[in-house]
């Protein structure tokens, strides 16, 4: 497995974990009155770790698909778990997100209440999905995956709408459930490659040579599958999410929508493509049609949504059905896109939420009955928001057509069906969210809605990265391409070697896959 | 005939192997002579020193233990009465951290409540050495002697607070299941006894090494009544009917003393005995653990559920922690042995911590355990409401707590022992769990005052709403109180190293759990082979 | 051999039967005290019964030790209903609850 | 002439007689404990008991253990029951007859005739025995038995013994916890308790 | 033939077998000890009745018979014919049960004594001792555990407050002088090796200096004594029949044979207490045998009688000239002196009989022992009788208004019973 790995001399992933972890403490530790110190030491650390990021990105190389930066210790040897983290091309964005959006978070969408908590549960969160993004032990993985629970969880019950225990809690007990699930799926992956290899590692690249039977596989896999599904949130495991989203606050249903969500679509491609490639071809029918109900499940009832935050919400429902529709088509291109449409979908909803949360301050309301003609008090608002709803739209040009534009053509190529039901959503999509922009910005402002503010310099400043992104990542995707696609090859190649080549598969030890004669007859037909 | 004549050769005896029963023990005495050699009696500080004291040295003679063990290997002494193994002196650390966290608890409930004599120290030092006894028994009977020891100073333990009607129910309860239980233990050594010939441990071993046995009808009915008594002690399902009541009743600092001592010493010997000295019959006793341990995992969490006392709630979940620890035994692997183990430390901590906050929180007469109670603390005292909710999650399972790992070693045992069915329930248990642990900290990190201004119910109303709601299910809710800001509870010293030494072993062993599941790993290796 | 071991092993059983009945439908608690100790004698008799089968003193000692920690858990017991008794005057188990379960 | 020696080494009658002596004291007791509706009598029931398996034990060789038995069980545990019953007062009769809960009388004599027919059933498929034999050291008849117990106590069962002392100790701690008064409770005089207890038992009568 | 083992064992009677002599011989030994019992306890009833008399300048019973020797017949005639009484709120079965409960331990006991060497008649010889078991002593302290059931039963059983409360006081008071009594006979044992009583007789031959009186040292025979007269509830510690206190305690409410049964009991148990200590320390039936052909049998007997004799006039004694005992000193007395006492002199024998210097090291750990007592002794008055008491005392304690009221009728006479 070494040629999969590239370590560095430079302590990038310890550091990346280590300052929100430490930013976290110092804000907790920090005494009571000094709740705007607290804000700002929230945002340093998570300035600083975005400089890391960026620093990651440009020493990346580019043609390796591989795990860099890997650092290796020994942790709990005893139940085999070890610490092993690096990054490839599809997790390098996701880190890449989540160190974008909590500086904006902490900048745009703080709260004025118990400010020091707030931050400090930000950055531990944001520590919580770096940790996940980069852990290659499955158990290590499944530690941050767990963690990220604790302060979403604390962000929901503290701050926002008058029914967020309940949501918090119904949050709380979907996720873990499905998590529990994986856990047992975890445990027994580690188990086969025990009885197989009679050494316990949770390792992601030592499992991936572990083979299951047909059967077992596809439990597995679906036991994993559960477990992201619920986070990220695929229909029918989605009921959690409107609710959750819409009771949060601004900045945290951002942290969920943009990064948490993308936990459990990354969890799909890091691991279920990984440690069940056969299974994962043979369910992948399956995926691909809850997600085709989820794009059209979510466009249709985001247009019948009266609030905003549940109508993006919704529309987030819709695009990560598109996103798993890219992971399951398994085709290069669809699942590139699929990468590409988790960071650009990450940074559209966080931009969604970032301006609805302005709205909010300005109006107190998000429901759409209650606004009208912003347009008017507020054009740079209202222009903004404009940007973003036509990214999330897939107009060409802006970030979300990239993602959306290969995920369908790659889909096309090997499920067509699908992909031309998809394509619906798409449409939809244009429907719902003009209408909105029709019903909140435009007409004539009347009372409230007329006195409204328009952004201030402070607030162009902190969406303005946001914005340029979505105009980058249209216009110029190569760089984000040319680091996702070794990655996304090196994935989909276990996938072809299994499904193209079933007497290599039984030879194989390096990319495993399935044993026994079920399997291959199974091949064979 | 003449005695006088033949002498009898007394067995060798390794002092070192008994010196944590000794200490504790003979401490205890001492404490108790001096009381009554010191005019006006000693000083509730100066027992508290001392016990104090007495436990650190139990410790440390358990942790000489490990060394010697480590070094020289495993020692059966005293007549093959009592071993010492890694086994022993794990369960021995374990007991001594109980202690140590116990009495530096205890203390603040002997304070408020104004109890000046020295005997809550003395019977928890005499309980952890009973306890311990168990865990170093070679013999059914030591083992019984140990229950014994460990059961009457409970028994007095739980009665303690004179001011309390409940205490002395929750005794009463206490013993007559304890009794009951007892004498159900003692039928079936006398039937295993009748099958193998011997009640030491080792000669049972022996015995099944040497012979087959043909007719297992004696065996059986003896280890299902073994079975039987040890299920009372620990609390597993459908023996566990005790616990809550007894729970509930004993003083809180009491409650949480023997949550987990108990445990610890039950689980020890069942181990011990099952393991150990009759891992030969593993099919035999096998499936009753495992029926007993799907019966509690589920049984404990639902009931867990509805509680409205946190005391209670907090008994059912120590049931549901039974079944996790019988997971791990029933597996019978050396990575069940040793999950079972790191579970028993882990558990017993986090138990401890817990009841410390619930005594710190039980007000004068230690009687005021009410769900509401916690409503809000986290926010008027953020030390100890962080503690708490930590405890609580840590029971949960969360990560990067002793918690998690300890349910994860437990069922990645039970599936790499291919008890597959017990790690999904054990899962399933688990995320139940969650709700209710969830539940606690909710309340606790809610703010005291509802913030909206929702219709102010009447404090009746209030609670029956609360506990139609618990009753449906999840409760959270956000409007029920009207009592103003609860006052701050005052944490004395003591009681905040306690508490705070168990958070931070929760939360510390949970970060670096290396050395400690060493330790639990090389402690079960005694059993294999 | 005289009387045959299993005659008093059978006899051993049923006063252990009687015993856990006692415990299960008696309400007064020393009554119920009172069973447990048929009880611990039914393991006594079945220990010496096993003691003179295989000709092993080892059983009575085992006696021995029972015979001890009955007194003194029965001393606790004891204690434990005085106590109760100073705060309500029964000793019945029905009576002495008042908490749910 | 001889009839008794051939009785003697064919066994049977004497210890048939001491046999079912002792089992009807056995059995006739412990009923009696469970169905006397005063505490008293079944505590006189219990002594009776433990009279028929001392009588037993010697039958079985194990003299010490029979008259310990009957010391520390008929001389000090069931005057010790009777002492707290006439202390207390609560010698009055109970209403066997009502149940507390529906059925559960009927369920307890289920779930008792299944424990004992099981262990029954068990032992009679195990022929009630199989064990090593003398792995302690063997009994040696009436004059060794105190000689053969002892040695086995000091020797094999050191720890044990010693640990009972630790078990009394405790006890006797726990009995004084418990027994005491504490200074602000004030009901609990000795002699008013017992005079203000009523100190009639109910008799059959009643 | 478990049962034939053991009772082959001792008695060199059965050593040839078990056939109808022999059973005739035990029969006849049986008969005989109940006619000893009956004829002495009526010796001693008379006995003492007289004794009392003369050292209270009274003539005491002297019209039935010789001197009034058969005055105790009469009684006991009297008593017979008398109509039996059961109180109405008495629990009649425990009631008619008590007595016999109190007689037959006492009659049992008796079993065991040694009342003189060996005999050989017809070929059988035989101990004159209706039994010799191998456990012997210790049968007569179960047996004499077993006594205090008629005594609490009988007050119990009454339905009635005083003999209740004698009843709670005998249960406390047999209890707790059991265990002094015990160890004092373990010190017996520790030198003997042995339980059988008749061991311990044979053991003590040759001359008084190898009593056990003498090699045990005093003490324990004094504590026997005390515990003795404490179990048998002889004066002065018969406070569960003290009639100034509790009317006539536990037989308050008996009349007739039932009455006369517990006479029976209490005056049996006085002489076969005797005849134990004989036993025990003053080396039962052996004596000075003097060489005359054919009577060898007879004088072990006088001397065992002499001596039994000797202890039912020092009963008799101790009642004429010392007054009852306090409850509460008794107990104290019991708890605090005798089980120390009997304790530590028992360490002390067993250390001696190891080798000298595990003597002298008993002596120095019990010296410690005594002063580390003391001190807690000292300490536990004086705490009992400060402010702060946890255990208040007696006159201090605290009484509820409500018993208050219920008591006043009847602390005059408590206080001056007291």
């Amino acid at each position: 497995m070494a040629h999969f790995t590239t370590s560095s001399s430079f302590p990038y992933i310890v550091l990346l974990l280590l300052v929100p972890l430490l930013g976290s403490l110092a804000a907790v530790l920090l005494p009571k009155k000094h709740s705007e110190t607290a804000r700002w030491v929230g945002i340093g650390a998570s300035v600083v770790t975005l400089g890391l990021v960026i620093a990651m990105t440009i020493a990346f190389q580019t043609t390796n698909g591989g795990y860099q930066f890997v650092s290796q210790h020994s942790w709990a040897s005893e139940l085999g778990i070890s610490w092993i983290s690096g990054i490839d091309g599809i997790s390098l964005f996701m880190v890449g997100l989540t160190a974008l959006i909590t500086p904006i978070v902490l900048l745009g969408a703080s709260e004025k209440k118990r400010t020091k908590s707030y931050v400090a549960w930000m950055l531990l969160l944001e520590f919580a999905c770096i940790g996940s993004f980069v852990s290659m032990d499955l158990i290590l993985f499944f530690l941050f995956f767990e963690l990220t629970l604790i302060p979403s969880y604390f962000l929901i019950v503290g701050w926002g709408g008058p029914k967020r225990a309940a949501a918090a809690t119904k949050f709380f007990i979907y996720t873990f459930a499905g998590s529990t699930v994986m856990l047992v799926g975890i445990l027994y992956v580690a188990y086969q490659h025990h009885q197989q290899t009679n050494q316990l590692t949770f390792s992601l690249l030592d499992l991936m040579a572990t083979r299951y039977s047909g059967v077992a596989g596809v439990l597995l896999l679906v036991a994993f599958t559960i477990g992201f599904a619920i986070k990220a949130p695929v229909f029918p495991f989605h009921t959690w999410s409107p609710d959750t989203y819409g009771e949060a606050a601004a900045g945290t249903s951002m942290m969920l929508a943009a990064i948490l969500a993308k936990l459990g679509a990354y969890g799909m491609i890091r691991f279920d493509l990984s440690l069940f490639p056969h299974a994962s071809s043979v369910v992948a029918p399956v995926m691909l049609t809850l997600a085709t109900i989820g794009i059209i499940y979510g466009a249709i009832v985001a247009c019948a949504q009266k609030d905003l935050k549940r109508l993006v919400a919704y529309s987030s429902l819709a695009q990560m059905g598109f996103i798993v529709l890219g992971t399951f088509a398994l085709s290069e291109q669809s699942l590139t896109g699929a990468v590409f449409l988790m960071l650009s979908h990450g940074i559209i909803t966080a931009a969604f939420f970032l301006l609805i949360g302005w709205i909010a301050q300005r109006r107190g309301t998000w429901q759409l009955d209650e606004l009208k003609g912003l347009q008017g008090p507020a054009p740079i608002l209202a222009a903004l928001f404009t940007v973003v709803m036509l990214a999330s739209i897939g107009l060409p040009g802006l970030a979300g057509f990239v993602g959306e534009y290969l995920i369908l053509i790659g889909t096309f190529v090997t499920h067509q069906w699908w992909a031309l039901v998809a394509t619906f959503g798409v449409v939809f999509a244009a429907i719902y969210l003009l209408w909105a922009y029709q019903r909140s910005f435009q007409g004539k402002a009347e009372g409230a809605n007329a006195s409204v503010k328009d952004l201030t310099m402070a607030e162009r400043a902190i969406v303005a990265p946001l914005i340029l992104l979505i105009v980058l990542l249209g216009v110029f995707p190569k760089p984000f391409l040319d680091r996702i696609t070794p990655s996304v090859d090196r994935t989909l190649n276990q996938i072809t070697i299994v499904n193209c080549n079933p007497h290599l598969v039984c030879g194989s030890n390096l990319l495993g896959g399935h044993t026994g004669m079920g399997t291959q007859s199974e091949m064979g037909k | 005939m003449n005695l006088l004549a033949s002498t009898i050769a007394m067995p060798n005896i390794d002092y070192l192997a008994l010196s944590p029963e000794i200490i504790l023990l003979v401490g205890a005495t001492l404490v108790l002579l001096a009381t009554s050699l010191v005019r006006g009696g000693m000083k509730r500080n100066m027992a508290t020193g001392i016990t104090l004291l007495l436990s650190v040295a139990a410790l440390i003679a358990s942790l000489l233990q490990w060394h010697r063990v480590s070094t020289q290997g495993a020692t059966i002494t005293i007549a093959k009465a009592i071993s010492m193994d890694g086994f022993s002196a794990f369960i021995g650390v374990t007991i001594a951290c109980s202690m140590i966290l116990a009495t530096l608890i205890g203390h603040v409930f002997l304070e408020r409540e104004r109890i000046t004599t020295p005997e809550y120290h003395i019977l928890s030092l005499v309980a952890a050495s009973g306890a311990i006894v168990m865990a170093q028994a070679n013999d059914l009977i030591v083992i019984f002697l140990g229950i014994e020891i460990l059961s009457i100073a409970l028994y007095v333990l739980v009665a303690f607070n004179p001011l309390r009607g409940e205490s002395g129910e929750a005794a009463l309860k206490y013993y007559v299941l304890g009794g009951f239980s007892s004498a159900v233990f003692v039928y079936g050594i006398a039937l295993v006894y009748g099958a193998t010939g011997s009640t030491n441990l080792g000669q049972i071993s022996d015995f099944f090494a040497q012979n087959q046995l043909i007719n297992t009808g004696l065996l059986y009915a003896g280890i299902a009544l073994l079975l039987v008594g040890f299920g009372f002690k620990v609390a597993a399902v459908p023996f566990h009917v005790w616990t809550p009541d007894v729970y509930q009743g004993a003083p809180s600092p009491i409650t949480g003393y023997m949550a987990a001592i108990a445990k610890v010493g039950g689980f020890a010997a069942l181990i011990r005995v099952f393991i150990a000295a009759m891992g030969s019959q593993a099919s035999t006793w096998q499936p009753i653990i495992y029926a007993l341990a799907i019966a509690t995992l589920l049984l404990g969490a639902i009931v867990a559920l509805v509680q409205r006392d946190v005391k209670r709630m907090l008994a059912y979940s120590s049931i549901a922690h039974a079944g996790f620890i019988l997971v791990g035994i029933e597996v019978g692997t050396l990575a069940g042995t040793s999950a079972a183990l790191y579970y028993l430390f882990v558990y017993s901590i986090m138990t401890i911590g817990a009841f410390g906050i619930v005594t710190v929180l039980g007000g004068d007469g230690d009687g005021d355990h009410d769900l509401t109670r916690y409503r809000g603390l986290a926010r008027r005292q953020p030390w100890l409401g962080g503690a708490l909710v930590i405890l609580l999650l840590a029971q949960a399972g969360i990560p990067f707590t002793t918690g998690f790992l300890a349910k994860l070693g437990v069922v990645s045992a039970a599936i790499q022992g291919g008890s597959w069915p017990l790690a999904l329930v054990a899962m399933l248990s688990a995320g139940i769990g969650v709700a209710f642990y969830l539940r606690v900290a909710v309340i606790a990190v809610l703010p005291g005052q509802p913030e909206m201004d929702a219709d102010t119910d009447t404090p009746a109303s209030a609670v029956s709403a609360a506990t139609s709601r618990s009753q449906t299910g999840l409760l959270l809710e956000e409007s029920t109180t009207t009592q103003s800001e609860e006052a701050i509870v005052n944490v004395p010293l003591l009681g905040a190293i306690g508490i705070g030494l168990a958070t931070l072993t929760t939360v510390v062993f949970g970060i670096l759990p290396g050395p400690l599941l060493d330790f639990a790993n090389s402690a079960a290796k005694i059993f294999q082979p | 051999m005289s009387i045959p071991s299993s005659w008093y092993l059978i006899l051993s059983a049923i006063l252990f039967g009687i015993g856990i009945f006692g415990v299960l439908v008696r309400r007064n608690v020393l009554v119920m005290f009172m069973c447990i100790e048929l009880m611990l004698n039914a393991a006594n008799l079945s220990l010496v019964t096993f003691s003179r089968t295989l000709n092993d003193v080892g059983g009575q000692a085992d006696v021995f030790f029972i015979l001890v920690v009955a007194a003194a858990e029965v001393v606790v017991g004891l204690g434990i209903v005085v106590t109760i008794f100073r705060r309500r005057a029964t000793a019945n188990a029905d009576e002495i609850s008042s908490m749910k379960g | 002439m001889n009839t008794m020696m051939v009785l003697a080494t064919t066994k049977t009658i004497p210890d048939l007689l001491v046999f079912f002596v002792g089992a009807a004291m056995i059995l006739v007791g412990a009923v009696g404990v469970i169905i006397s509706r005063n505490p008293v009598h079944s505590a006189l029931c219990l002594v009776l008991t433990l009279f028929g398996v001392a009588v037993l034990f010697i039958e079985q060789q194990a003299d010490f253990l029979a008259v310990v038995q009957v010391i520390v069980y008929a001389g000090a545990i069931v005057v010790l029951f009777l002492f707290v019953i006439m202390f207390l007062g609560v010698d009055r009769t109970e209403e066997l007859g009502e149940d507390r809960l529906r059925g559960q009388r009927p369920f307890a004599v289920a779930l008792v005739l299944l424990i004992v027919a099981s262990i029954v059933a068990l032992g009679s498929e195990a022929k009630w025995s199989g064990g090593a034999s003398s792995v302690v050291g063997p009994n040696q008849g009436p004059y060794q038995n105190v000689a053969d117990l002892g040695k086995a106590i000091f020797t094999d069962y050191l720890f044990a013994f010693e640990l009972t002392a630790g078990l009394v100790v405790i006890a006797v701690v726990g009995a004084v916890v418990l027994a005491r008064r504490s200074a602000d409770s004030n009901s609990d005089d000795a002699d008013a308790q017992l005079l203000s207890a009523q100190g009639q038992p109910e008799g059959v009568d009643q | 033939m478990s049962l034939m083992n053991l009772l082959a064992s001792g008695d060199p009677l059965y050593a040839n077998g078990v056939n109808w002599v022999v059973i005739l011989i035990v029969v006849i030994k049986v008969l005989l000890s109940f006619g000893i019992c009956l004829v002495s306890v009526m010796l001693m009833i008379w006995g003492e009745r007289k004794i009392i008399s003369d050292m209270q300048s009274r003539i005491g019973p002297n019209r039935a018979g010789p001197w009034g020797m058969m005055q105790t017949l009469a009684d006991g005639i009297k008593l017979f014919f008398k109509e039996d009484l059961i109180p109405d709120k008495s629990s009649r079965f425990v009631f008619k049960l008590a007595p016999f409960l109190s007689l037959v331990p006492a009659l049992v006991v008796f079993a065991i004594v040694p009342l003189g060497g060996v005999v050989t008649i017809g070929g059988y010889t035989t101990e004159i001792q209706v039994a010799d078991p191998p456990m012997g002593i210790l049968l007569a302290l179960a047996l004499s555990a077993i006594g205090v059931y008629g005594v609490m039963l009988a007050g119990w059983s009454s339905g009635s407050k005083y003999p209740l409360m004698s009843s709670v006081r005998a249960s406390a008071q047999m209890i707790s002088y059991e265990a002094a009594m015990g160890m004092s006979v373990l010190t017996v044992v520790l030198v003997t090796s042995s339980l059988s009583t008749r061991t311990m007789v044979d053991s003590q031959g040759g001359g008084p200096w190898h009593w056990n009186v003498i090699r045990l040292g005093v003490v324990p025979f004094i504590i026997f004594l005390m515990a003795a007269i404490a179990e048998t509830n002889r004066p002065p510690f018969d406070v569960v029949e003290a009639d100034s206190e509790l009317v006539g305690g536990f037989h308050t409410e008996y009349s007739s044979i039932r009455f006369a049964l517990f006479y029976l009991a209490e005056f049996l148990n006085t002489v076969t207490m005797s005849a134990i200590m004989v036993t025990l320390f003053f080396g039962g039936p052996s004596g000075w045998i003097p060489p005359i052909p054919h009577l060898q049998w007879l004088f072990p007997i006088l001397w065992f009688v002499g001596k039994t004799v000797a202890f039912c006039y020092l009963f008799i004694w101790l009642r004429g000239a010392l007054p009852r005992a306090r409850y509460d000193k008794l107990m104290e007395l019991g708890w605090r002196r005798l089980i120390p006492l009997s304790l530590g002199w028992m360490l002390l024998v067993a250390g001696f009989l190891v080798s000298p210097w595990w003597g002298l090291g008993m002596i120095v750990a019990i010296v410690i022992g005594g002063v580390i007592l003391g001190r807690a002794f000292k300490l536990g008055s004086e705490l009992e009788l400060s402010d702060t008491a946890v255990l208040p005392p007696v006159a201090k304690r605290i009484v509820p208004p409500e018993l208050v009221r219920d008591l006043s009728d009847r602390d005059e006479k408590d206080e001056s019973g007291s």
